[in-house]
């Protein structure tokens, strides 16, 4: 079972691990992502998520079914957030739910990383003296 | 004529979210000749770390043909999660 | 911040993210077990959870104790169940916060296997034909 | 007197939840003395693949010595999560 959305209301993570739930399941690994107050020692104000919305949901689509491959995975659930965000935010949560805990451990930590290689989606950091599309120069 | 999707700072540098183009006077065949056709084009473009295309939303490598009707995103670093 | 509960009510996993919740966190891992309908292939009616109470606060405390010194973390809740559960039900929520995800993935994981491994809990497993403690015997 | 606090399949074994035990007249000073007294008393919890013990709350080997109005729980395999 697999569930992608981007969505641009905030996220909730009792709706993921629910989106996940079955009777099979005995682990389930929840990633929960926040926005922090501060970058390499700046004070963050809020961030700005664009997507590419079709390709983007595509790509977690991707990814969600890349590690039902690897492991024996039960469901699979990545929500996404666009828009502003205030400190503290939800960006993005990912479930997994398994049999046993450590492919649903594994998986989620693939999920995320690989979300942030090839997720067509793009954060905007608003400092007090300025803002920048994070990774878009070394 | 192809489209031109543009985010994040791409967006930004090419001031537009979307445009359209005709890529057979300005002789771009492939993903290739678009890059150097928009880095010529928009030295900002090319100052930014890394750029990718995704032709009708599959990430595309430079050899990939363009066709009419093609739509392209101009994809700098992607930072989501 | 660590966060330790035994409890005779259902656990909540908003509850467990609110614990550890920090404006310095980046990423928030979640495990929440739950009660599998099958064990080796035997169907599961119902577990009832045992435990040394005192003994099994203080030792989930040295648990979380031992991942705050083992990585840079923010906030670990423990809440683990005990009487009868369904199935579907949730044992044990392990929430950990950090700047960075992969801390606290690795903290998460580190803190389910270990209570697994040395805190007084018991658990009894109802079959259709009888029932067992758990890892009792060979 | 000690108190033995037992749990789980110790608990069934030795049909109650606690019981007082006088140490000095069953020459039981240590850890390993009461093991080797309750494996030799109980066989059924011999055959328990691993018994542990806490002395007040905290696990202790077997050459630990036990004191009057110590509690001692008897720990088999854990098995919480």
């Amino acid at each position: 079972m697999i569930d992608i959305q981007l969505r641009s209301e905030a996220l909730d993570a009792q709706t993921c691990l629910d989106a996940v739930a079955s009777d099979k399941a005995g682990g389930h690994v929840l990633f929960v992502g926040t926005v922090r107050d501060h970058t390499q020692g700046k004070k963050v104000n809020k961030l700005d998520f664009e997507s590419y919305e079709p390709m983007a949901v595509k790509e977690m689509h991707k990814i969600a079914e890349r590690a039902m491959d690897k492991w024996p995975l039960l469901g699979i659930s990545v929500h996404h957030r666009v828009g502003e965000l205030e400190i503290g935010e939800i960006p993005v949560i990912i479930a997994v739910s398994s049999a046993h805990r450590k492919e649903a451990f594994a998986a989620c930590e693939f999920v995320i990383d690989e979300l942030k290689k090839t997720v067509p989606i793009w954060k905007k950091e608003y400092f007090d003296d300025g803002e920048v599309w994070v990774a878009a120069h070394p | 004529m192809i489209t031109l999707k543009n985010f994040g700072i791409a967006r930004e540098i090419l001031q537009q979210r979307e445009l359209s183009l005709d890529p057979e006077p300005l002789e771009i065949q492939n993903v290739g000749d678009l890059r150097t056709y928009l880095f010529s084009k928009y030295d900002r473009l090319a100052m930014v770390s890394s750029v990718a295309f995704a032709v009708n939303e599959e990430y595309a490598e430079d050899h990939v043909e363009l066709r009419n009707g093609d739509t392209i995103a101009v994809i700098p670093p992607v930072s989501g999660g």
